[in-house]
């Protein structure tokens, strides 16, 4: 699960790091008030959109303000954007830092490693992709200890190699601080980028004209297995930028990805799903998602299945694959019988159920006259035939 | 012979008295596999499975009164890992952990306390392995399998279900089928799989199938280029048309360093002499293309 | 650093363990007043002497009362006491458990494996030195991972191995607890005896007659290396039950232990000053104290040294064994030659310096005509010899 | 020969710059020692010692530059546990810790991970180690010793000296002398450094220092009964008259299971063939009763 810049923030806070103040407003006349705040500082402040996807900068989605009129103006005018097809709903405010250097830092679970990995670049303000494909020497890497943890000398070793001896204490504390907010809320990335030496006021209470090292900015994507211990941490999922599709898939425990094709997808398992996707593509179809049911579907999950594929007015043709372990293939049969009986729009379906009770699943479904498949191959080569027959 | 498990596993089931831990255990014992203990925190002394196995409180006692060697765990996330680790403390070699949704922190330190024990865990989130005809851990469906002599290693559940019926509806029997799991951190990957199936005089071809994401599948292909040179080997790569992007954020991409699509691990297998089939179905054919004659 | 029940107390409940409610009274008014609001939960109130003492049981010091008359008469009588020559001058009043059965637990840091040790017997409320010499098969040791700590299953098994299945998650909670609060406080023992199975009443909030476990008297004893890290701690040294010359040598950094001899020695090094009891006991005298001036000890913490042993009015001769590493032996002389320009009573002393500088301090001392020794037995020999002129 | 530290040692001191570090360095390069970097994190690149030794920012890169084999640690308490972990990972095999005070329940985990590595750590709170006229690390003072041929191992620090000189004023040399510190938890114990006497061909007798609490020394003890059988050896122990109950509760006591007297010292170590001396001034003469001709 993402969540917005302004409680990644909050959580770096938390444990500690040194996060400048910030505002969040969603209207222009909440981001004028915050930003008479937060001008005495540097004299500057900068409005970024609160979306939840990449390259906002790139997309005119963070500016800085001189005043507090136009803070104003620009907080409009950002509030009225689409950042990659979302609305943006809300703007960060916070004092604009007098920057000396920008680095990237970041803590990332490594799972070819299976450790806790640290990834800092002295190329901050920079996709770190970038810096990877162009200079892959000056990216640092430091594993933490699989059983005792960040070490204090992993960071010292992290802060000379990025060039931060000047800044040795505090990369030390950013550096564990960003490892003990991964552990605090099972996070699986926490990013900061840039983290920057700034002249003064970029933290509060700091003297003058001292530089320090400050989190300018904060991206954290948390383990969504581990959101069972963090009830706290369900109250960032952002409900202005969620898909209502998504929302309901998760009510339902379902995997769900939108895309653009015209056969919508019902599969248990993530891998056959993905499989089952491929070969639309290979009979020559477009898949129109990705959809997991999951182990053990019962006939209610079923149904919500189906309507979420139906949701998506260019579906043309579903197809069902259902290989019975732990699910059995005659509660898939019930739920696609009563999800029909259900359905608004008539879309041909084609449903291939193997395994535990595919004898019981095929017997209700020819009763209720649906077609069907053996093999998977077949299975979507006839959704394929199916939807170009139906489309419009 | 078989890897992993055979004839001479002596089970353990943690959480046999719960209802998918049951479930499993009678599709296990049905099998033929030995399940010789189970053990549910406070239900010592109970039997379990209609009174033929006995219920431990520790993993200890199990082991000290039956001799099992051999943990399935399907406790769930919460307390799974602190399971994993009571079977290594009790010297259990070998353990599959089906539990899904452990949160990928807490397996950071129990497969490092695997690894230093000397121990071997599949999974978690895992459908187990089958020996077909000798013994059979976790949830995969028995129907689906024939005894034999192809090694069969995979990270997904129902596909290698679909990919194994292929084999057998085509007549092609497994000497061991492992399903090493999906989660983010997992105990054994593709390549350890590999080397027990190199090791086993009875595995004389290998069906990989793997999924995009991560380059584990890229680090088997290039261990086994170099050590099962002679071996038929065929793989089937899930995710071609899968949308990118949708996992995790710039920096768990930058880790796997440009690899993780499927393109590029079909690329790795290819050069490494494996065949990879553009659907399961295909599997039973380039095994005998790749001179399997079992 | 021992700490009173009332304090360890404390610190369990801050780990989130079953702790049944108590109150501290310094007077019989008080603890009248303390006694009205607790014996509604059982009836009875137990009454508890607050030293820092063992066998305060066995000495009076724990005694139960049925209504707040008699709760300030036995408060009255205990506040009275001296237990083992400490004045009682604080009480803590607990509702009194409805006991079904004691138990013992203890987290202990094991020196010879170097790790956490949880302990535990079904004998509670014992002294566990008794259960180890007549029963030792009845103490159930686990000890908890050196790099990942102590985990649920070992919790479990210490519950099943003292017979509390019945209260496996609370007995997990409790076990995990104590080596909670030994890492949270750096302590090397967290000791609670009894643990006991009480009826209802022993916690807030449970309800009637429901069995539960709860701490009933908790003993920490904190690693002094550890304090510098928790201020907070210190607050819990207790004042009225301190040696004020215990107080002085800390603040000094002066390990000094008072005994019952006449002669009075000042060594650097534990087992030096150790060794150099042991030769005056062999030399004929009795030790008068335990006294350890550190390594690189100044002239003034000689004298502060000085003044802890001549305030003793048993000793009759003064042993000062300094062998020189860190240690010189011309600050040592100095400190001396002032210690004894200030010095109320006369009282011979023998001084041995070897080692760094010793030829400047024995310059220095000849100058201020001591009386010198070179080897230690000699030295011994002549501080008892002197012990025995000077005695009245 | 020696053990632990010899001609071949090449030495990191960490805390080069500071006041102690700095002043027992010089002590060490007077006696001859090979100090070849010091270590003080955002100090890296100067020169320390008068201008004799590099000083780096970490570990790693002292080690990878010179060649470092063993360090010395001066760092406070603070500090001290994770500069021995970082000479563990950067490969230094021998690590003196000199300093007092660190939290004891601090040196769990490192003890630990220090065995787990296969290094050898020496202390905490320790004197360090002197093979007399090879080197000395540590702050044990030069002019105790003299070369020879006894092995010295103690608790202690200033009760060291103390022997060792009385042993060097009576003519007796030695081949090591090894403070292992008083602390609750230590990297290694009597018995870890017995085993290396045993092994070292220029060690012909033993001189063992003890003190009352725990049972480290009945330990050595009963191992050198049966592995040190025919080398002269004598032991002193301290505390014999000193009160008793003045350090741990009740469970401290019974962990040590009613040894840690210096009565039951002394029994264990006689009863082990050692001679026991009623005052270190004692020593040399026990030694050549018990038969040391060196």
């Amino acid at each position: 699960m993402k969540i917005q810049e302004a409680d990644a923030k909050r959580l770096l806070l938390a444990q500690g790091l040194p996060v400048p103040p910030w505002e969040v407003a969603r209207s222009p006349a909440e981001a004028r008030a915050a930003a008479s705040r937060l001008l005495h500082d540097t004299g500057k402040v900068v409005i970024k959109a609160q979306v939840l996807v990449g390259g906002r900068g790139k997309a005119g989605g963070v500016k800085l303000a001189g005043s507090d009129d136009e803070a104003e103006h620009v907080a409009d005018a950002i509030l009225g954007m689409q950042i990659k097809g979302i609305p943006v709903r809300k703007v960060l405010v916070a004092a604009a830092a007098d920057i000396v250097k920008e680095y990237y830092l970041a803590a990332v679970l490594d799972r070819g490693v299976r450790r806790i990995l640290l990834m800092g670049s002295a190329e901050g303000g920079v996709e770190i992709e970038t810096v990877a494909a162009t200079n892959p020497d000056a990216i640092v890497r430091i594993h933490a200890d699989p059983l005792i943890g960040l070490r204090d000398w992993q960071a010292r070793e992290l802060a000379f190699r990025l060039g931060l001896g000047k800044h040795l204490k505090a990369t030390v504390g950013i550096a564990r601080g960003l490892v003990a907010t991964m552990l605090a809320n099972d996070a699986d990335l926490v990013e900061i980028n840039p983290l920057a030496v700034v002249r003064g006021g970029g933290a509060p209470g700091s003297p003058g004209g001292e530089e320090q090292l400050v989190c300018l900015d904060a991206k954290i994507t948390l383990d969504d297995s581990g959101l069972f211990r963090h009830p706290e941490l369900e109250s960032m999922r952002d409900p202005d930028e969620e898909d209502p599709a998504d929302a309901e898939a998760r009510r339902h425990d379902i995997s769900f990805i939108h895309l653009d094709g015209t056969i919508g997808c019902m599969v248990n398992g993530a891998g056959l799903a993905m499989t089952t996707m491929d070969l639309v593509k290979r009979a020559g179809g477009e898949p129109a998602n990705f959809l997991d049911i999951g182990g053990g579907a019962k006939a209610d999950r079923v149904a919500a299945a189906m309507r979420l594929i139906l949701d998506d007015p260019k579906v043309q043709a579903i197809l069902v694959n259902i290989f019975g372990g732990i699910t059995r293939g005659d509660e898939v049969a019930h739920g696609l019988i009563e999800a029909r009986r259900q359905q608004r729009r008539d879309v041909p379906m084609v449903v291939r159920i193997v395994g535990t009770n595919a004898e019981e699943a095929a017997r209700l479904l020819e009763e209720a006259h649906f077609a069907t498949a053996t093999s998977l191959d077949e299975a979507a080569r006839k959704a394929v035939a199916a939807a170009g027959s139906h489309a419009p | 012979m078989s890897i992993l498990i055979g004839r001479d596993t002596r089970l353990l089931v943690h959480g046999i008295t719960g209802r998918e831990g049951e479930f499993h255990s009678r599709a296990m014992q049905e099998y033929g596999t030995n399940i010789v203990a189970g053990m549910t925190p406070g239900k010592g002394g109970q039997m379990a499975l209609d009174g033929t196995v006995p219920v431990f409180n520790t993993v200890s006692e199990a082991v000290r009164e039956t001799g099992a060697d051999t943990s399935c765990i399907f406790v769930p996330a919460g307390g799974a890992p602190d399971s994993i680790l009571e079977a290594v403390a009790a010297g259990i070699e070998t353990i599959f952990c089906i539990t899904e949704g452990i949160p990928a922190l807490d397996m950071v330190p129990v497969v490092a306390t695997v690894e230093a024990a000397g121990a071997r865990l599949i999974g978690p989130n895992c459908p187990g392995a089958t020996s077909p005809g000798r013994a059979k851990v976790g949830i995969i469906p028995a129907s689906v399998h024939r005894d034999g002599r192809v090694g069969v290693v995979s990270r997904s559940g129902t596909l290698t279900y679909e990919a194994v019926q292929a084999m057998t509806d085509a007549g092609i029997g497994q000497s061991t089928c492992v399903g090493i799991g999906g989660d983010p951190i997992i105990g054994s990957t593709f390549l350890d799989i590999l080397r027990l199936f190199e090791a086993d005089p009875e595995t004389e071809a290998i069906v990989l199938i793997g999924e995009i994401g991560g380059a584990a599948e890229e680090e088997a292909a290039a261990w086994a280029a170099e050590h099962l040179r002679a071996v038929p080997k065929v793989a089937f790569i899930a995710g071609r048309t899968a949308p990118e992007g949708k996992r995790m954020g710039h920096a768990g991409a930058i880790i796997s360093g440009g690899s993780g699509t499927a393109a590029s691990k079909v690329e790795a297998l290819e050069a490494a002499g494996f065949r990879v089939a553009g659907s399961p179905t295909e599997l039973p054919q380039l095994l005998r293309d790749a001179g399997f004659r079992g």
